[in-house]
């Protein structure tokens, strides 16, 4: 068995167990989404359209939501397996680079649901005019992946350290905010009448480069988070 | 309810609709007079949302009285009874919204407490979802409706009547408001609904019950299946 | 075969505070050792340090295989381990919880193979249950079952026995017995049932 | 010993032991307060004057980020005796009425803690200004104690099912809704120059009679909840 | 003083799985009594409901003093419990846990009495350490001194001696014969060791 092959397995091994516990539980992804459901309606709520509230600030608002929901699912996956006891088991079974592989892949997942459901509900509430469709979903998705590869390693930190949940939030938002204010900004670019990719190329190419740096450096401190 | 029952329930609703689109004339003073006949059917349906919200509580309270998983079962059905009207209330009530106000949605007091009834009820099933045991998950569920319902009285009768509203209030009882023909039409529409969401709730709670006893058996019988598939 | 963990020196201490001093020892394939002491001696500790889960403050454990050293990685193939801080995963039915420990592990297992291992534990007709709703013995045997599914040649057992009943600790020494001819046990107890399971290997004190 | 007495000695006791768990690791109170923080800041940075955001979007954002700073802290108190499997321990110990009461002392004061930090820090960085500040600080007061009272209880059903952290929003939203909706509308009174107190009496008392339904039928109730 | 304890046809169903069917006894200060039974047969359930921390959805128990019947704030006074699943405060010291279930009962203590409560269990020099830097047995005979701190009249363990060394289990075997003078002791257990605590009250199947 090749190394490679190995952690590839061992991910796909958390990832389904992952899975097949927020099957079971049920509640991660509804309660994730029921929360940025709940978040977008008292947006609409306040800021309905006879307030005014310029598109740049609904472009923040929309991402600040999606952080928030994040930030309340994202750092289950370890905090779960710490509270439960069961990171010893998942240690002596799994290496740490399957560890991290396999939560990200369910992260990604779990921010592309909650993406599914919010935008369209968000874009509805808030009459937001979309003039470059391909982009803004193109900015979504990418937006959304970075992310949850920013706050991944993040969540095993935390999981570590007591007053979880609202730890996340504090550590996670520094490490967060490049893609955020980035994907805010192409956000913004893909709702505008004018500029559309042209404007937006710029910060997509930022949002890969981002990925592409995180994900590494995750994996390299991961290891030491991870083990005792 | 016997087949004599739900014969004349049907009839009812028929002829009721019937006569809302051939015999009730358009409402004057409305900005699409034709458009208007949508109230009785949108009224009772959102009355009917309350009335599901208000069964709901009272069997979670008898519920944590007397402990029969008969009471749970009861308060649960009521549930998705009333989000079943509320959807029904919304969708009738945008549609008509479109017509008088020029916009499916925005953000009336009235339009504001349904949704919050719906997050209400729907909070109630996903709590519902994350309890495993069945006693646990009809305490808990029966302590969050009963939690829930002074927020909700706040919600439906003083919150609408502090902020200003672009909806007609008061108009259900008092005389000033609708005309006479429309509230008979109205009146008569809600009580076949009612006489459906009778219907429905016992059908629904005989499934209740089926799926309960199926669950009992499961566990007391030994798993046949098991052996069978043994390679 | 052959397979030989070696002890080198260790020691361990959490916050100043010495917990192990200066530790060695050496085990080889096949046989069985226990590791005793009263309680806080350390004994959990030793066993999780020779798991690879705690990093000794001094020295180290070393994994031989035909004098060969493994790493961190062939380590985790080679043992499997029980212990009273090591949780299932309470969510998932007995049989989700022994199929992902396999799996993780890259070993292929049918169902069927999985029933039986349940039924050696009596627990085949709670298969499909919920761990949540097992008790706390019923526990203790689903867990050394996860423990075996990949059968490790290195088997450490911390306090395998508690809270099990006759049967239970039966079953334990069944599987002390047959993983002793071809492999190492370490027990680390001081349930005076336990204490026969093999020869004494480290005696801590208190 | 007569059995008020009992209550009030048992609560407490629960409420010192709480603080002393706080005060021990240290992070309940921090991390809230950072995440209250981080919020305000965000928002300071999203709606800066030049935005002219209207002073009602103002307050409703003062107490959505209270509200969500709440759900960060509130529902621990009961979620971490769960977890920590110290339920049985304190039921066999306290009565349903003296945990309650301890609970909500302790959730109380974390809202209090919360506000004095947060609400000047935002009042600064949001530039607002306040016409009443008698009044203005009864409604904080009065607004931030209606919020513990009406999720207290709803931690304690949060805490015995899954996936909490999330799922406590979700619950605790429609409840909180009502003190939210009228300390929303009393903060307005306060900010803008005319109305003062006596636009605002009916909204303190509205606040007031919340509390009063809230916490005996939650008292009512939670004997359901915190027994098995 | 005549403490009483009656089980009523207790009967106690998780998601319509019958665990308990149909249970009566009756037990009366002085004495020791032993619930027996294999793993999963319910022992920890019955205590539960015994202790009344589990509501039984048949039948009741009844707890009477010199005939009267007492009441859930009075039961509570009188009923002390150890069990695997229910832990103490780990961000606590010892000296601090022992305090808090002291004063929650409205018992006044000094911590010189509660050093010499620890001193009995060998733990004096740790009182002031987080019971979570505890290993298992040390914090084993922590939860023991947390459920005899009121000194209770009843006093209801489940697997007392579970991860105790021999000392320890001396600790549990003295305090089963000092509680056994005046008030009632019912252990649960399935542990050869403790079997002859007392005679047998109930024996569950499996
Ligand atoms: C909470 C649930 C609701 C209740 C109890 C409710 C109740 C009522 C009542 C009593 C009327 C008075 C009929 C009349 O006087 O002519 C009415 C009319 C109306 N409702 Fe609703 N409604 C609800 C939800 C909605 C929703 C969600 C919408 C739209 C999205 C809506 C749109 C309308 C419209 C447009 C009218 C006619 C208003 C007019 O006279 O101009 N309603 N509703
Ligand atoms: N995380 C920790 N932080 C600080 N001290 C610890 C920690 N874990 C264990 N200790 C201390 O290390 C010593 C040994 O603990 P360990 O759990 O290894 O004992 P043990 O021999 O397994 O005892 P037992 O028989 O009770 O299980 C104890 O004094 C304990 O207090
Ligand atoms: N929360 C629960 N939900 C569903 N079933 C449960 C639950 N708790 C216990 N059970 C079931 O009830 C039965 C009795 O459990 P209990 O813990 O009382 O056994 P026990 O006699 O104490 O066993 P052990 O010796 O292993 O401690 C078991 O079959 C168990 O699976
Ligand atoms: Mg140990
Ligand atoms: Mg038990």
């Amino acid at each position: 068995m090749s190394r490679s092959s190995s952690w590839a397995r061992e991910a796909l091994a958390v990832f389904g167990k992952d899975c097949l516990l927020e099957l079971r539980t049920r509640v991660a992804l509804g309660a994730v989404l029921l929360f940025a459901v709940t978040s977008v309606v008292a947006s609409g709520f306040a800021l309905a359209p006879p307030s005014g509230v310029a598109g740049e600030v609904k472009a923040s608002l929309l991402w600040v939501i999606v952080f928030f929901a994040a930030i309340a699912g994202l750092s289950r996956v370890f905090v779960v397996e710490e509270e439960t006891r069961t990171a010893d088991a998942l240690r002596l079974a799994v290496s740490p680079t399957g560890v991290f592989v396999g939560k990200l892949a369910f992260n990604i997942a779990l921010m592309w649901a909650l993406c599914v459901v919010t935008v369209p509900l968000y874009l509805l509430l808030l009459e937001v005019p979309v003039r470059h469709w391909s982009l803004f979903v193109t900015v979504v998705i990418l937006g959304s992946t970075a992310l949850a590869c920013a706050t991944t390693a993040v969540g095993a930190i935390v999981a570590k350290a007591t007053m979880r949940g609202a730890l996340f939030g504090v550590l996670a938002f520094p490490v967060a905010l490049p893609p955020l204010l980035v994907a805010i900004h192409a956000t913004k670019a893909a709702w505008l009448s004018e500029g559309g990719w042209r404007m937006a190329t710029g910060d997509l190419q930022v949002l890969v480069g981002f990925m592409l740096v995180i994900v590494p450096a995750s994996l390299l401190v991961f290891e030491h988070i991870w083990s005792e | 309810m016997n087949a004599v029952a739900k014969i004349l329930t049907g009839v009812w609703i028929a002829g009721v609709t019937v006569a809302a689109f051939l015999w009730l004339p358009p409402a004057q003073g409305f900005r699409s007079p034709e458009s208007a006949r949508i109230v009785v059917f949108h009224v009772p349906c959102a009355i009917l949302t309350f009335v599901a919200f208000l069964v709901n509580a009272w069997y979670s309270w008898f519920y944590l009285r007397r402990r029969e998983p008969l009471l749970d079962m009861k308060a649960s059905v009521a549930a998705e009874l009333g989000l079943l009207f509320a959807v029904l209330a919304t969708v009738t009530g945008s549609l008509f919204a479109m017509e008088q106000w020029g916009s499916a949605w925005n953000w009336d007091p009235r339009e504001t407490s349904i949704v919050m009834l719906m997050l209400v009820y729907a909070a109630y099933f996903v709590l519902r979802g994350a309890v495993e045991e069945s006693g646990k998950r009809a305490r808990l569920s029966a302590a969050y409706a009963l939690l829930a319902f002074p927020a909700m009285v706040f919600l439906i009768w003083i919150m609408p009547r502090i902020v200003e509203s672009l909806h007609p209030t008061n108009t259900l009882f008092t005389g000033s408001g609708l005309d006479p023909v429309y509230r008979i039409t109205l009146w008569s529409f809600f009580v076949g609904m009612m006489a459906v969401f009778v219907w429905m709730f016992r059908l629904r709670l005989r499934v209740e019950m089926l799926e309960a006893r199926v669950r009992r058996r499961r566990q007391t019988e030994p798993e046949p299946t098991l052996t069978g598939v043994q390679p | 075969m052959n397979w030989q963990i070696e002890l080198r020196r260790v020691g361990k201490e959490y916050n100043e505070r010495p917990v192990l001093q200066d530790i060695s020892a050496s085990v080889t394939a096949p046989g069985v050792w226990t590791i005793l002491g009263p309680n806080g001696s350390g004994k959990s500790t030793l066993l999780k340090i020779i798991a690879g889960l705690l990093t000794p403050t001094e020295g180290e454990v070393v994994y031989l295989h035909n004098g060969e050293r493994l790493n961190a990685q062939q380590r985790r193939q080679v043992v499997g381990m029980v212990a009273p801080d090591i949780a299932l995963y309470r969510p998932l039915t007995a049989i989700e919880n022994l199929r992902f420990f396999a799996r993780a592990r890259g070993v292929r297992v049918q169902d069927g193979d999985l029933l039986s291992l349940l039924e050696q534990v009596h627990l085949r007709s709670r298969a499909h249950d919920p761990v949540a709703t097992f008790s706390t013995g019923m526990v203790q045997r689903l867990k050394v079952l996860t423990a075996l599914v990949h059968r490790p040649p290195v088997l450490l057992l911390d306090e395998p026995g508690s809270n099990l009943d006759e049967a239970g600790m039966e079953f334990i020494r069944h599987t002390v017995r047959v993983q002793a001819e071809h492999g190492i046990v370490i027990v680390a107890t001081n349930d005076t049932r336990e204490l026969d399971y093999g020869e004494p290997l480290i005696q801590l004190g208190a």
